[in-house]
């Protein structure tokens, strides 16, 4: 069947909706209840952490293709089938879904104390929706998954959340929803076109010129929203600001991923001459969420406003990559992606450690942390360190990556998309320096503890792949390499396959 | 390998000392440290001498893939060539003085584990920085040293000035840094690798390459060039991006010495020397490094002469010095540059550390205005800031006057505008040099006593730990120069070099040097003991000049004082509009215009609900009227549209 | 067969012509349609403005019926006839019962929901 | 066509049976309430569904054919529709047990009257001539208007039955106009006979198409489209909540299928005379449908707005005028059948103190003082706004599908769009429930209301699993209109 | 012919002239008899166009059941026209507008009516020759229309349960002797026994007022309880 030889990446989708259902089926008091809750989401998503890195294993890194391919039939007669498997391009989000679903968690083991089952719940259902939207091989599965995210993504923010909760989680909720109905319109337009919605056999299809543009656009309403790019960046902010530590995590771990994945899924290369078309536009973009939104993060007063509008920073990065279409960038966005995705939900951490302490995320109620929480001084350097792409850490290699890819297409695409070199600098370290440097004054600060066991157990995996990532990078992009250069070729072909006939009707 | 020892032993120390530093003691943690750094220099300078004097070849120990991406593959690999040998040496020795030093000074620190492992920590960058065999791997060791100075500036993380200074260490070097990491990104494209080896090999093939930008089109090289020397510029505080360097010095005082005097901030003249062989096919940019260079040496020396704290002095001196390696490299000489640079080390080490001794003795006090007359109680360190000032200020035989002479002489023999430009700098520079010298060693040890009695009291030669690094790095202020200038520049330079400095065939700088007129080589003695003199006037002979001075030139001593006025211009051009800016996108940009549409967009649809709801006024006379009125529309759109 | 033979056929059975009919079907019509919402009185004349539809409606299938000679709209009528005094009652009860409640059945005053 | 020569079996009168055994249940049923003491109401409901499931039954396994001289049909489409609306009235005779009880209804004409508006329901879902389309709105009307006057002492329910009366048969009014006209173009009412007339859509008269139009609107009425959906709300909402939740489904079932049947199959060469109607319809119902539910405080009026919406939505599938249109439509009905009784199943289930309440604030921490229900609710409420995996994104996928297919760019784009506003209101219910802060618990819900809305929300969360036989027969059923 | 045509003028005015006024009467007593009039002259119409059956029975329901029950109702539920008009004055320069466009488009659409091509052998039941058209009314319902005729009955069956359900009041609207209820009532329910204490007061023994007696329950009839709503 596949190389796991049972259906492995089923198993890992909906392993967690087993967990849920089990966490559903306790009764008793409410501490049983959320204690039965806690432990059964953590070794469910441990087990499916753990059966996840038979991926890490056996995938083939010199196969282009997916791998891991299972189907069932679904509505066989309509060209929807159930199909699922990984190529280069997904498998690392696979394990990036399985890895942070068990930190976050553990990290929600405390902060989160009322209604526990739910949000145990919910997130065991995210982490569902996640795995199955990165392996899915059919669009109608694809979208199934992606737009099921919502649900549990709308709760857990709107349930747990902070004071304005309802407002984000609305504004996360219908910001979302508008922009992948579109897509769903895009998608019905394919599976008319190609007469299926299978994604390698669409991956082959090549759509007709005029047809791209307009299925390009609304792809790109879709995950332009949920990358999220400049200008509808607006939700991102709100949304961090007002989840749970975990939903953040997850939400800048996974969650923005799931924009970024569907350019790279849909967009480039099944739409390459709308890709290339709308490139400039794209790069204009990011480069305007690069300077704009590190700025903004800047000025803020909140810490995980000012980590959200970072995540946005380095996600116009991560598009300016994608859309150089060439290897580095590419790759470079891959990497930026997976890396932004362990960095910047460790940063999430790091605030949810000291709001579990103090329940302030103002930057102005903190400083002088590091004279009592060594640790955590530490982690949150090495953090805001990868953040601001030093090298030997996760964030700098995507973002070089995605420099010399940039610097393929143009010098002032590279310049301007690689100011966040200095602008996340100013603003991490403009962080930094309020809450954990200077001289500890506030009384409330004065016995503030450092991390817990527990909160160790949560980071350490985290510095590690932090750490791994930036010093053996290879390790890494080796999984994506064959796909990512299949791709940039079937991409160069098609271009050049449509300027031939465009050459051949000019000639005629 | 030995070589490999020398890098990684500081990491060692540095992990030890970082995250069981509480577990084993401070103690413990010093000598973990110091005893890495003894090992790692044992084995640097054993590579340097297996090298250079026992006919080693140069090579790569290559440590495994690093970035790997289609075309882009960068590996973790130590180059082993002269260049590199010579300051792995360096850097060691004069790290592991640092440390020892450090023992002492840092004696009475709450956390002498953690300043152990940072300064380890920044000796591993420094290295890898130094040994590096390809862009990355350089620009790796560069944010690392990068990283370890900003912990270390702010090492006092308690002092919002040591904050501030750090970041903005950091900062500034970071818009360096873009134009580096630019320039590596052009030389990727260019070359199609940032393999050192490779670059080297191909010049050839891509010097006639060129590059569009900025509305023109240029030669590749020269592009690289300058956007390489942007990042040399951050780092090593050219005129610009200098402003970090005084700050610095908010962090303890080895740091200072080690960091923002030996070597950190020479790692931009390493990198060009590091370049050499594609620099020396741009012309162009070199002009563009001399004369930033020579700006340099001649702004900084000018703010020097009249600071009031020991330590910026000394900064803006290396800020000076540095200015004159970069016009060496800039007229092609970089042999010079670095043999400025290997002396530099030393003395300046030296003078910091000199300084921190100064420091120590006066309990904290870093003005000078209230020091003086200490020297006979500490006749050590006045005697070793002595050695520093004469190597600084280029006396024969100290260290200084062999490896400032050069870059003078390269200056004026490279016969170009640039280096001219740079010569008369560097010249007038070499007068100021002096000239601050003394006036710091004057100000700091002669005269009457001004600071309070209670200092006074304690006043005290420091420990031996302190000492004697001291005097082993005078010892190497005055002799390297002596002892190394010919093998660095001399006929047979190609000897000890080998091709870690490879020049164009059209570059005779080192050979023109030798023949200069012979003012051109007094000259920099001549006005060095003017400096002096000057100096022993207004400072010894006659101390109320200098207030009268101020008072008379108040505007240039003002605009001096406040270092031409630097900090309150990015001030007000950057940090301050950059700062509303970003107050003003986020809540007018944000807040208000991207937020208004998607917030509009809900009011508005609450608003139509309420208008749309009106029409349900719940009277069944109007419902059916309504129907009605859809039929007759329907009916009409069915008869007009048809 | 023409459809003017069906007419000619007709003429004989209709004295004056279809059109005369569906003009004062059209007619009926609307003056039912009007007594519904013009009318602000009470309930029960909507009740019979619904009845002059219906009217209007069986006139036209008469008409029709004729004209075309065929049977089929007048059957039609018959269960219009039939549905329509169905309406009828329920229409009263309901406005029976609704009087009970309300006190009233002018249309005005059937407002309680809205909005 | 004689009536001497006529038999009673070429009649084929079989074809009706399970309209004719569900007739003389229904009878039986009344005798047997009438005749008996005591209280029936309970016992009529049970064989009411009893007589439902035989009806069922029957539909299943009656033969295919064209009987009563053409005015009767019994097809894949009849029978997907009729087993659609069978479940649906099953499910609404099961919801008011209980709800009757407690609002002093019991009284057994309720499940009766229930039983014949589902014959008329049927009779139009078999409908191939106009006469039998009356005939079947006016059998199922009449019960509805009864019905949802049925809490007489109550002025909110009798003000609901009047202005849906009235209402009604003004729509019935322009409705049989409409069949005069077209009765008088054609000279038929046979559907057969009318697409053969009309299959040169040059031919078509302007009487005629304005007949069509009456007709439409009557039909449109029924179905609450804009802009002849004004009695929606206020009905919905002073009718008995099973009544409400009846005539949500069943009843909007049958006549969406009935006007697709009668669009599609006598009028179906006239598609472009009657296409931009029903987008300007669509357009119109899905815009306010989602926009004036906004604002409401009621939650069975904001039912009724939802309804308006989902009828739009259906309404696309309808103009697309295609095979694919009408599995679509037939998908998206019943995926709207059964979020909507199992909405409805719960909204009676808000009962406090033994009063039941309706506003949507009363529901305020349901996810904590009754997760189950919470949860349930929920469920509908993203399957409503068409979030997968639920149902409700099912049936918008085939509508839009359909739209997308005949290149209707701008009817899909305003119906993704107005779904997304429509989500608001739906996600303001599933904050109210889980967000907000716990309000007191309500009554204990009776078991035939979890029941209702377990099946309704089993279905919903699990369609997506294994839809290909909803979707299959579907298909076949819109392959009859268009084969 | 002139005849004919001259009793169809008349007709048809004194129709469209009743209807109007059962449309504008201010009593509405006066509009169901204008109903009644408009309906004898449709029936004329209907006459004149070949449709005796259809008359007669237009005359006999309407006339006589529909219009007599509408009669019925108006004066039974004894509504006071006094304000009248208002609305009317409101709605009708639109509503007039309205109803004018949908006269003209009626007029233009049937002014030029004409039969489809196929007209002719579309029909389902020409007249035959030679028979009533009562007779052959009759032989279509009871064969080809047996259904429709059926459903007919149904539909009158709903009208008549619905009639009845809505309507029909049992005598219970004051509270009545339930006899097994009285005899089935048990002391226990009611009464309490309590030893009491000499000397001890009511306060003291924590008797405040006595038990409420249960409610007595009324046997299920229709309109008990819930008056009202208050929703």
């Amino acid at each position: 069947m596949n190389a796991a030889g049972f259906p492995l990446l089923s198993l890992l989708t909906f392993l967690p909706l087993a967990g849920a259902v089990v966490i559903m089926s306790v009764r008793g008091d409410e501490a049983t209840v959320a204690a039965n809750a806690r432990w059964t989401a953590l070794w469910t998503s441990l087990i499916v952490f753990a059966l996840s890195l038979i991926l890490w294993v056996r995938f083939d890194p010199s196969d282009p293709g997916f791998q891991f391919v299972e189907q069932a039939s679904w509505l066989p007669q309509w060209g929807i089938t159930y199909k699922m498997g990984v190529d280069g391009i997904s498998v690392l989000f696979v394990l990036l879904s399985t890895a942070l679903t068990p930190i976050c968690i553990l990290a929600s083991w405390e902060a989160i104390q009322t209604r526990v089952r739910e949000f145990m719940l919910s997130f065991l259902i995210l982490e569902t929706m996640m795995v199955g939207m990165f392996c899915a091989l059919d669009f109608v599965v694809f979208y199934m998954f992606f737009e099921g995210v919502l649900i549990p993504m709308y709760l857990i923010i709107g349930i747990w959340g902070g004071p304005r909760r309802v407002y984000a989680a609305i504004k996360f909720f219908l910001y979302t929803l508008a922009g992948s109905v579109l897509m769903l319109l895009a998608l019905l337009a394919m599976w008319y076109a190609a007469g299926t919605t299978d994604i390698p056999a669409l991956l082959k299809y090549s759509f007709p010129a005029s047809m791209q543009t307009w299925l390009f656009l609304a792809f790109f309403a879709s995950f332009a929203v949920k990358v999220p790019m400049w200008p509808v960046h607006t939700w991102l902010p709100d949304a961090h600001v007002e989840a749970p530590t975990a939903g953040s995590v997850i939400l800048a771990g996974v969650l923005l991923k799931m924009g970024a994945y569907g350019f790279l899924r849909f967009s480039v290369p099944m739409l390459p001459l709308a890709s290339a078309y709308f490139a400039p536009f794209i790069y204009t973009l990011s480069v305007v969420a690069v300077i704009y939104t590190s700025l903004v993060a800047l000025a803020q007063t909140d810490m995980k406003k000012l980590i959200a509008y970072s995540s946005v920073a380095h996600m116009g990065v991560v598009t300016i990559g994608i859309f150089t279409i060439n290897m580095q960038g590419v790759s470079g966005a891959l990497f930026q992606m997976l890396s932004h995705g362990v960095v910047s939900a460790a940063l999430f951490l790091c605030v949810g450690v000291i709001y579990d302490r103090m329940h302030t995320r103002e930057i102005a109620r903190y400083g002088g942390l590091a004279s009592r929480m060594p640790a955590y001084a530490f982690t949150f350097m090495l953090f805001t360190m990868a953040s601001v792409g030093l090298p030997g850490t996760a964030g700098f290699v995507g973002e070089v990556l995605v420099l010399i890819g940039a610097f393929k297409v143009s010098f002032w695409l590279a310049l301007l998309g690689s100011m966040g070199m200095i602008l996340g600098a100013a603003y991490m370290l403009y962080l930094y320096r309020r809450v954990v440097f200077g001289r500890l004054t506030k009384d409330e600060l004065k016995s503030i503890l450092d991390l817990s066991p527990r909160e160790i157990a949560v980071f350490a995996p985290l510095i590690i792949l932090t750490l791994w990532m930036g010093i053996y990078p290879s390790s890494f992009t080796s999984f994506w390499d064959a796909s990512v250069s299949a791709m940039v070729e079937h991409h160069q072909a098609a271009l050049l396959l449509h300027d031939t006939v465009k050459l051949a009707g000019v000639m005629k | 390998m030995l070589y490999a020892v020398a890098v990684f032993a500081p990491l060692l120390g540095s992990v030890v000392a970082g995250f069981f530093g509480k577990a084993i003691g401070d103690r413990a943690a010093q000598a973990v440290t110091i005893l890495c750094m003894l090992l790692a220099s044992a084995c640097g300078v054993a590579s340097f001498v297996s090298l250079v004097y026992q006919g080693g070849t140069p090579g790569v120990v290559d440590l495994g893939t690093w970035v790997d991406a289609g075309s882009f593959h960068v590996s973790w690999a130590l180059r082993y060539d002269t260049l590199s040998a010579v300051m792995v040496a360096m850097v060691t020795c004069v790290a592991t003085l640092i440390h020892i030093y450090s023992v002492g000074y840092m004696s009475h620190d709450n956390s002498i584990a953690r300043f152990f492992s940072y300064l380890s920590l920044f000796t591993f960058a420094m290295l890898m920085l130094v040994t590096a065999d390809n862009l990355l791997q350089l620009f790796f060791g560069w944010e690392g040293v990068g990283l370890a100075s900003y912990l270390l500036i702010g090492f006092w993380y308690e002092k919002p000035s040591a904050c501030a200074a750090a970041m903005k260490a950091f900062i500034v070097n970071r818009i360096g840094d873009l134009g580096f990491a630019v320039g590596i990104a052009l030389v990727f494209f260019t070359f199609g690798s940032i393999q050192f080896g490779d670059i080297f090999a191909a010049i050839g093939q891509h010097s006639a390459d060129t590059y569009h930008v900025l509305g023109g089109t240029w030669p590749a090289f020269e592009v690289i060039g300058v956007l390489l020397f942007i990042g040399a510029m951050g780092k090593s505080a050219q005129l610009g991006l200098h402003v970090w360097l005084p700050d610095a010095m908010e962090g303890p005082t080895p740091v200072s010495a080690l960091i923002h005097a030996a070597t950190m901030v020479t790692a931009g003249v390493f990198l060009m020397a590091r370049m050499s062989p594609l620099l020396d096919h741009a012309p162009g940019a070199l002009a563009f490094v001399a004369v930033v260079g020579g700006s340099t040496a001649l702004f900084a020396a000018t703010i020097g002469c009249v600071q009031n704290d020991i330590k910026r002095v000394i900064a803006y001196s290396t800020c000076s010095q540095l200015g004159y390696m970069f016009v060496a490299a800039g007229v092609g000489a970089y042999q010079a540059s670095i043999f400025h640079l290997l002396t530099h080390a030393f003395f300046k080490a030296l003078l910091f550390m000199g300084a921190g001794s100064v420091i120590h003795a006066m309990s904290d006090e870093q003005d000078i205005r209230k020091m003086g007359g200490i020297w006979k109680k500490i006749p050590l360190t006045y005697t070793v800031m002595w050695i520093g000032s004469l190597a600084l200020g280029g006396v024969y035989p100290f260290a200084g006057y062999f490896s400032k002479d050069a870059i003078l002489e390269a200056a004026w023999a490279s016969d170009s505008a640039s280096g001219h430009y740079g010569f008369w700098c560097g010249l007038i520079a070499a007068f100021l040099t002096a000239f601050y010298s003394w006036r710091l060693l004057i100000l700091t040890f002669h005269g009457k006593p001004r600071a309070d009695h209670h200092t006074m009291e304690h006043v005290h030669e420091s420990p031996a730990v302190m000492t004697v690094p001291l005097i082993l790095l005078a010892i190497g202020a005055v002799v390297l120069g002596f002892l190394f200038r010919d093998q660095l520049l001399g006929e047979h330079w190609q000897a000890f070099w080998g091709q870690s400095i490879q020049i164009a065939a059209d570059n005779h700088v080192l050979h023109a040097m030798e023949e200069v007129p012979g003012w051109v080589a007094l000259a920099p003695s001549v006005l060095g003991f003017a400096g002096i003199a000057l100096a022993y006037f207004m400072y010894m002979a006659v101390p109320s000049l200098p207030g009268q001075l101020a008072s008379a030139f108040a505007p240039v001593y003002r605009f001096l004082l406040n270092k031409w006025y630097f900090d309150e211009l990015y001030d007000a051009v950057l940090v301050r509009p950059l700062m509303a800016l970003s107050r003003l996108l986020w809540q007018v940009g944000d807040a208000t215009l991207i937020d208004g549409i998607p917030n509009g967009m809900a009011s508005l649809t609450s608003d139509s609900s309420a208008q749309v709801v009106k029409v349900q006024t719940g009277s069944i006379a109007n419902y059916a009227f309504a129907m009605l009125i859809g039929v007759v529309a329907l009916i009409s759109v069915f008869l007009i549209f048809r | 067969m023409t459809i003017t033979d069906i007419m000619g056929e007709g003429t004989d059975m209709l004295a004056v012509g279809l059109g005369h009919y569906l003009a004062v079907s059209a007619i009926l019509l609307v003056l039912g349609i009007f007594g519904i919402f013009l009318n602000r009185k009470n309930v029960i004349v909507i009740l019979m403005s619904i009845e002059l539809m219906l009217l209007a409606v069986n006139l036209n299938l008469v008409a029709f019926s004729s004209a075309l000679d065929d049977l089929t709209g007048q059957v039609m009528a018959m269960f219009v006839l039939t549905v329509a005094a169905a309406e009828a009652a329920i229409g009263l009860a309901i406005v029976v019962i609704y009087f009970r409640n309300r006190g009233s059945i002018e249309v005005e005053d059937v407002n309680l929901m809205k909005g | 066509m004689g009536g001497a020569a006529m038999t009673w079996m070429s009649l084929n009168w079989t074809l009706a049976l399970p309209e004719i055994v569900l007739s003389c249940c229904g009878m039986a049923i009344l005798i047997l309430g009438v005749v008996s003491r005591g209280n029936f109401f309970r016992l009529g409901c049970m064989l009411t569904v009893g007589a439902f499931l035989l009806t069922a039954m029957l539909v299943l396994s009656g033969a295919n054919g064209v009987g009563y001289s053409g005015l009767f049909v019994t097809d894949a489409y009849s029978v997907f529709v009729k087993l659609l609306v069978l479940a649906a009235a099953t499910l609404g005779v099961v919801m008011s047990l209980d709800y009757n009880e407690h609002e002093n209804l019991r009284r057994f004409e309720f499940p009766v009257l229930m039983l014949f508006s589902t014959v008329g329901m049927m009779l139009m879902a078999s409908a191939t001539s106009l006469m039998t389309m009356y005939m079947g709105v006016e059998l199922m009307s009449l019960s509805i208007y009864v019905l949802a006057a049925f809490a007489r002492d109550e002025l909110r329910s009798s003000e609901a039955g009047l202005k849906y009366f009235v209402l009604g048969s003004l729509a019935s009014g322009l409705l049989l106009y409409g069949v005069s006209l077209i009765y008088g173009f054609t000279g038929s009412m046979d559907f057969a006979l009318l697409a053969k007339a009309l299959s040169d859509p040059a031919s078509a008269s302007p009487g005629l198409v304005v007949g069509i139009v009456f007709v439409l609107s009557g039909l449109a009425l029924k179905v609450s489209a804009v802009p002849f959906h004004m009695w929606t709300p206020d009905v919905y909402e002073g009718a008995p909540t099973p009544v409400t939740a009846f005539m949500a489904s069943a009843p909007k079932v049958a006549a969406m299928a009935l006007l697709v049947r009668l669009m599609a199959s006598p009028f179906g060469h006239l598609l472009a005379q009657w296409q931009q109607l029903i987008v300007l319809m669509s357009i119109a119902s899905m815009l306010l449908g989602s926009l004036a539910a906004i604002g409401q405080r009621n939650f069975k009026r904001l039912m009724a707005y939802s309804s308006i919406g989902h009828m739009g939505y259906a309404l696309i599938g309808l103009a697309a005028g295609t095979q694919a249109g009408v599995r679509g439509v037939l998908i998206y009905l019943v995926t709207y059948v059964f979020m909507n009784i199992g909405t409805f199943a719960l909204i009676i289930a808000m009962r406090r103190r033994g009063r039941a309440v309706e506003g949507i604030t009363d529901l305020a921490g349901l996810g904590r003082t009754d997760p189950a229900m919470a949860l349930g609710l929920a469920v509908f409420m993203f399957s409503m706004a068409g979030i997968p995996p639920f149902s409700g994104f099912w049936g918008k996928y085939f509508i839009f599908t359909a739209a997308v297919q005949q290149g209707m760019w701008a009817l899909a784009v305003i119906g993704v769009l107005t779904s997304v506003i429509g989500a608001f209101y739906y996600i303001r219910i599933i904050k109210v429930m889980y967000f907000d802060a716990p309000d007191e618990a309500f009554d204990v819900r009776p078991a035939s209301l979890s029941f209702v809305a377990g099946v309704g929300g089993l279905f919903t969360t699990l369609f997506f699993l294994y839809p290909a036989p909803v979707v299959a027969a579907a298909e076949a059923a819109a392959k009859v209109l268009f084969g | 012919m002139m005849i004919a045509a001259l009793a169809f003028y008349v007709f048809a005015a004194i129709l469209i002239a009743s209807a109007a006024m059962v449309v504008s009467a201010r009593n509405p007593v006066h509009s169901v008899l204008f109903l009644i009039l408009a309906f004898f002259n449709a029936a004329a119409l209907f006459l004149l166009a070949g449709a005796e059956f259809l008359a007669m029975i237009l005359v006999i329901v309407y006339v006589g059941a529909v219009a007599v029950l509408f009669l019925f109702v108006v004066m039974m539920l004894d509504i006071n026209f006094s304000q009248l008009r208002e609305g009317f004055q409101r709605y009708a320069p639109v509503g007039a507008t309205i109803g004018v466009v949908l006269l003209a488009e009626l007029a233009i659409v049937l002014g030029g009516w004409k039969f489809a091509p196929g007209a002719a052998s579309l029909r389902f039941a020409p007249r035959a020759e030679g028979v009533h058209n009562t007779a052959q009314l009759g032989q279509l319902i009871y064969t080809h229309y047996i259904l429709l005729f059926q459903a007919s009955g149904l539909v009158l069956l709903v009208a008549m349960i619905g009639a009845i359900v809505l309507t029909l009041r049992d005598k219970t609207s004051s509270r009545h002797q339930v006899i097994a209820q009285q005899i089935g009532r048990m002391a226990g329910d009611t009464l309490e026994m309590m030893d009491v204490r000499s000397g001890a007061g009511v306060r003291e023994l924590g008797i405040i007022r006595p038990k409420p007696a249960p409610e007595p329950e009324v046997a299920a009839h229709d309109d008990h309880g819930h008056h009202g709503g208050g929703h």
